[in-house]
């Protein structure tokens, strides 16, 4: 053998009592109970580092979307919110998320704010482990952050080009720390909503609609970029990088069999691993269904096909199908996916129509599609579109008046929106000194 | 001596170099640039919006050619460039007091 | 505990019965039938994900690879054929591909078509599973799909620069709903090629050349780029972004190790886990070698190493040991990679003097490095050159001829090829009217 | 069922005999031994092709952190790099690091030097595998060659921008093959590093602090980039493209999953999977908070963030908690990592003051931060400063000294550095005739 | 004809070229370049250096107008570019030969 | 006042726009460009195929000063970015009617 690091042989160790737990007479076995355990966990590690890489999808996505003079701006939030984020979910979110039927409101709000998240021991027996029929907590802590973050990432790309770092950064810390946690609380962390039977497996609107809420408020108060809506004509910004973008598309599509083959929660069972299975392939489906929607459908009514739009809708099928991946058909999910895309192509020119401006599409993708993802569950799941509806409205508007509140606030203390000059300049050299692609030559 | 300044459609460029080489001209600074003229303001969409496209791509050549050639490097470039579609180009010519080629110190004619 | 999302409660209640199984004085155990199922499905879920990312892989190395004018119109034909195929293997070739012993035409045609996917129920037991030792429907579906998407993706990277959008997508169509899923089935379907005794592990010939061999017909039927050779001599159209390129490369080596890890089928057992670990290294291995062969050789040939030939390179590699990954040695893998590596390196050259203009050197790569791992296959595997070569010429032929069909009916009813005009202007611009990189300023 | 591949019977075929050793009355059971054995193997699977991503993940973030006219070499360099590290590791490395408890110099230099690596046969069963209690040889082997090549990347981008293509590949060569695993087997083969108590869980100092050794030695004797000290002044030279920088440090961040978690060599118990998922949640936080300090510190000193030295800030995060991972709570994650960030911020300046040029800052990522790390392991871990001081001044001082003499060799026989005029008119045209941006348009 | 040169601010060409249009100019080249000039100089850190930047993004407007015409499209330039800010740019007047329109071969007057 | 356009080695931009401050010079657009000339056509391989390149990258300098300095500059340029290796570059010399500051309105030699 290899004697290797030293670690494993600790390792080993641990793993004996469970062995012992066997008769002598037959060779030692795998205890049920541990196997479900360290699968279930697993599925949280692999879905974790999965979800975890849509930070880089979405920052690819923005900063191919925005124009090369913010593109440094675009990737410094991106890389500075997925770290707050890791903070302060860990400082309070998680525990004011998962208050373990521990109220300090009976279920609204967690008891166990503020405080922050504890990992168990390291290793921990299953006798000792917080929740020996779940999985372990820092799997599950490190998949439930990655959700978090990605609210804060849907913000970013709204937003950009023109809001100040720092103020969107504290925002940030807010929603993940906050906002998002309180009312993810109430579904998944089995408060009222949760009780009232809605029905959102993987998010579309707990995470979703929720990101999209805050980046509506904020995209209301911060007003859109200079020269957008002038003259009451859009003038368009096009993206300045468009296989960049692509490139943020599919990792996020890659992500998303993490995102919500993990909401499964567990495969350490010949029927979570069919359904895993089964998620893994209507999300799919889903992407690819909403992509060729939106390819179509711009073909037939801009007589060209807008590649941007079919990013878009290959995200808004993977939002749309999110909320139920797991009982639809492969044509449930294609026709729910379809749908999404769809949307996307009438809502990215309606909110420009009413004058919002959201630089990379952020709102109608995990806004208006996941409320229609919401809503689709009736169709395969089972839930009712009375509590589906309930609970978009519960959560978009909480996340929306909270954030409108915390964006007002932060206008008037510090003010949100660059200067003039800055954004005509772009925010690359204006604010951080640095361009994105300074070279005289191409790069 | 003079300058030629000419915006043309960039994928006729090779085909103008070689043209005008083989008239004899040895030297040429070519730059990419956007171009306005008659052929800008088509629209086109993105994203559900339209807009004008005011700027084309075009590619510049800027020639220095003794007097004596002048016309024949803005012919050739005519010809060669010439598509007969909307966007073509223009070719204008400028007075050049005096010209130096860095590497050998030659002035003047000797030096383009 | 944490009371998170509702369904792990219903993941968990369908672990419990089969743990029922075990005797009452005992620790309920794991059943190693259910254990084989979970641990082959979870590896064909691992390997679809890696093998999705492939998706982006290709669509980066041939974005890298065309001309900037042209990388609007590479990345909606990547984001384009990948969807379709999800859409078309779903509808008409999965149950083409897999008969299950139902054939129309025995051990040629299945008898399946045309009929759509269908995953097992939700939460579905052993006993009711479409194949108790094997793996759930769903994980096998989406691994298989992977594979059929990426036949299309050597054909978008070949056909580039000039190809119209909409026929190649038709083309996509056919190619991933019949032509693939049909000669896919004599070998993977357990139709005559297997039979016959052919082997080709994970598709060396059954899907690089069959893609290899899609492109190169529709490479003929296209005709090459204006000016690629005019007055007979090759005029090299450098690539747009060599980093995206190699990007590009990255991606597809990693998703190899799905792709050809997870072709093992099983890891439920030490020797599958083990085999797969073998696979992997020397996945790994050719891919290396492979790249070195092409470092060394353009060195040696042109005096300067030629990075897109080493690109190429490693990629022929990969094709190369993906016909038996398994057998070989680390020493075998590593010839067999190299000599792959140097047949890109004569083959690219020599399609130009054919004047077969192959953009990205997609035929090169997955035809000649892919017939020659299937080939590679006698000196380790047990399988005859006879063998080898009848499925090659079976597989590379009717894909070729079926190909070639299509394409000229194609080109007869809508025209396959962009206007002159177009072409030289950049299909970025006059086909889809949006720049990749539109900017004044770099990116 | 779907008869697909032939291979899946073989492997099953396999699976079988282990399955009989279970009593008849009772269904059939997983032994214990196969599953943890299987489990390991699978961890170092899954970590094997994350930290392979990496390899890209330092492509990106060099290629992004050079000038556009050296872009197509620093790709070269990074493909080239990764695969002669792939056959020298297996050439000589992987044996010399692992003597097995054999030895010709006891403890210090492995008596199966040389020899080629090789791996467990086809379908090996648990009784004739290497390792019985630990996992596949393939697997261990594919995840350590993976830590043997992240230490030659980290050389690339220190010295890029100036040194020849070849002399740096012989390099490699030499300190994957050798000088790597010499020191490495001190601590990880079981010599006498590992016996004197040097505690380095994931190689802060082994892998990163080698690196930097290596990399440092080479900057010394390779001398700054022309002009950047130029009369006493340092002269920025800005990178190319920070987008592709950042999409490089989020591929860094996504491997490092796996370099960590992996390093836990064991997930078979639930004592391991859990000590897996607190490994991945500190990793996670160590990141996330030295981007945190960078931002902060760069804002705070500079008065503008510089995004440069954030994501070499999450990186040296990482690389701070690399040593230590598992012990650790969140909080103690936290303040190691952000005391990464804090180092790199005051230590890049700090080499461009004495005229170290290191042009991507991985001295200072790898090896400040890397000591660090391996010093911080006494707070959490149990280990003495002393130690851990000996086994910092032991491999950092033995690679440096080792590397020194090769670069001085090389130097003196083949000259390392381009023509002056190669330098200043940029490697891609001079050394390779190849553009990484040819276009004129953007791209 | 006159070729009428300048340097702006790159947020600036949108505003100018409507400017322009609306007095009548039909064509322009459009070049990216760096200044250098009053407004250079000032210092930025990177990585810990600081550096002065010398060279600061603006673009450059080449058009040919006839000489008639020259002033009013610079004092336009001059009066939609102006910001009161440094950097603001320069225009300069060159004079023209000759000039071609490729497409029609009309000339001079007639081809700008 | 003259426009003193100079084609040079990137590498040499630095160098030379130094130089040109310190006699004095406060002014330049910078453009980058392919040149075409003497030190064109040597061939390189691209995946196997030979091919010319005759386009190689250049910077383009142009300058406004007075006439009375142009001498100065043209020779400040020329011994700055010599290398005596083929391709250094050419400098030309024009005429200007006319100058102007944007931001202050000053004309002719007070703008530049
Ligand atoms: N007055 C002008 N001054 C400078 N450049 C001009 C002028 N008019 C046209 N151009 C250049 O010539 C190009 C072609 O001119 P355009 O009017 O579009 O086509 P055409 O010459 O066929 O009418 C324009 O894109 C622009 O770059
Ligand atoms: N003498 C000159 N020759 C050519 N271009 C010049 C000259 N002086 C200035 N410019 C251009 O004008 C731009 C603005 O000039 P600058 O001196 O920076 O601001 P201001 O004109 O407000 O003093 C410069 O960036 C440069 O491109
Ligand atoms: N006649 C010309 N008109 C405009 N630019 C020229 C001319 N001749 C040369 N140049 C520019 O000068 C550069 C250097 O000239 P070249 O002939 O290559 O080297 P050398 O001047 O040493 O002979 C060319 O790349 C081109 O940009």
């Amino acid at each position: 053998m290899k004697l290797t690091k030293l670690i494993p042989v600790v390792g080993l160790a641990v793993a004996l009592p469970t062995l012992a737990l066997a008769q002598d007479d037959a060779p030692a076995t795998v205890a049920a109970d541990e196997f479900v355990w360290i699968m279930n966990s697993l599925l949280f590690l692999i879905g974790g580092f999965l979800v975890f890489f849509m930070a880089a999808g979405f920052a690819m996505l923005e900063g191919g979307l925005v124009r090369s003079k913010n593109v440094t701006m675009q990737m410094t939030k991106n890389v500075a919110l997925f770290s707050l984020a890791a903070i302060f979910y860990w400082l309070i979110g998680y525990n004011l998320m998962y208050p373990l039927g521990d109220w300090a409101i009976e279920g609204y709000f967690s008891a166990l704010f503020p405080a922050v998240g504890v990992l168990e021991p390291v290793g921990v027996a299953l006798a000792d482990a917080d929740d020996s029929s779940y999985a372990s907590t820092g799997s599950d802590y490190i998949f439930q952050l990655m959700f978090c973050a990605a609210t804060a990432s849907i913000v970013s790309g709204a937003l950009a080009e023109r809001i100040k770092l720092w103020p969107f950064l504290i925002f940030v810390c807010i929603l993940t720390g906050f906002i998002y946690p309180l009312t993810a609380s109430w579904q998944w962390g089995g408060g009222w909503l949760s009780e009232a039977g809605f029905s959102d497996f993987a998010g579309s609107t707990v995470v979703h609609a929720c990101g999209a809420a805050a980046a509506l408020a904020g995209a209301i108060i911060l007003g859109p970029r200079l020269g957008k809506y002038k003259d009451g004509v859009v003038h368009p910004m096009p993206g300045s990088n468009l296989a960049l973008a692509t490139l943020g598309m599919f990792i996020l599509w890659l992500g998303w069999f993490g995102f919500n083959g993990g909401s499964q929660l567990a495969m350490g069972s010949v029927g979570d691993i069919a359904d895993v299975s089964r998620i893994f392939s209507n999300t799919n489906m889903a992407a690819a269904s909403g992509a060729v929607a939106a390819l179509i459908l711009t073909q037939i009514m801009y007589g060209k096909v807008d590649l941007t739009m079919v990013l878009n809708g290959a995200l808004a099928g993977l939002v749309s199908i999110t909320a139920e991946p797991l009982a639809p058909t492969l044509f449930g999910a294609l026709w729910i996916g379809a749908i999404g895309g769809v949307i996307v192509v009438f809502t990215v020119p309606f909110l420009d129509k009413i004058k919002i401006d959201d630089v990379v599409g952020a709102i109608p993708v995990h806004g208006f599609a996941g409320v229609w993802g919401t809503i689709a569950v009736i169709f395969y799941g089972d839930a009712s579109i009375g509590t589906q509806l309930l609970g978009i409205v519960a959560i978009v508007g909480t996340t929306f008046v909270l954030s409108l509140i915390v964006w007002i606030i932060l206008k008037g203390v510090m003010g949100i929106r660059v200067s003039e000059e800055a954004e005509l300049e772009g925010l690359d050299t204006t604010e951080l000194g640095m361009e994105a692609y300074p070279d005289f030559s191409k790069g | 001596m003079k300058l030629v300044i000419a915006a043309i459609k960039p994928f006729k460029l090779e085909e103008v170099r070689e043209a005008l080489t083989s008239i004899g001209v040895r030297g040429m600074m070519v730059t990419e640039i956007k171009g306005f003229g008659s052929q800008s303001g088509h629209t086109e969409i993105y994203r559900g919006a339209e807009y004008a496209v005011n700027f084309v791509p075009k590619v510049k050549l800027e020639i220095v050619v003794s007097a004596s050639m002048a016309d024949q490097v803005v012919e050739t470039i005519a010809t060669t460039a010439k598509t007969d579609k909307i966007g073509d180009g223009k070719i204008f010519v400028l007075d050049v007091s005096s010209a130096l080629r860095v590497r050998t110190g030659e002035t003047n004619e000797d030096a383009i």
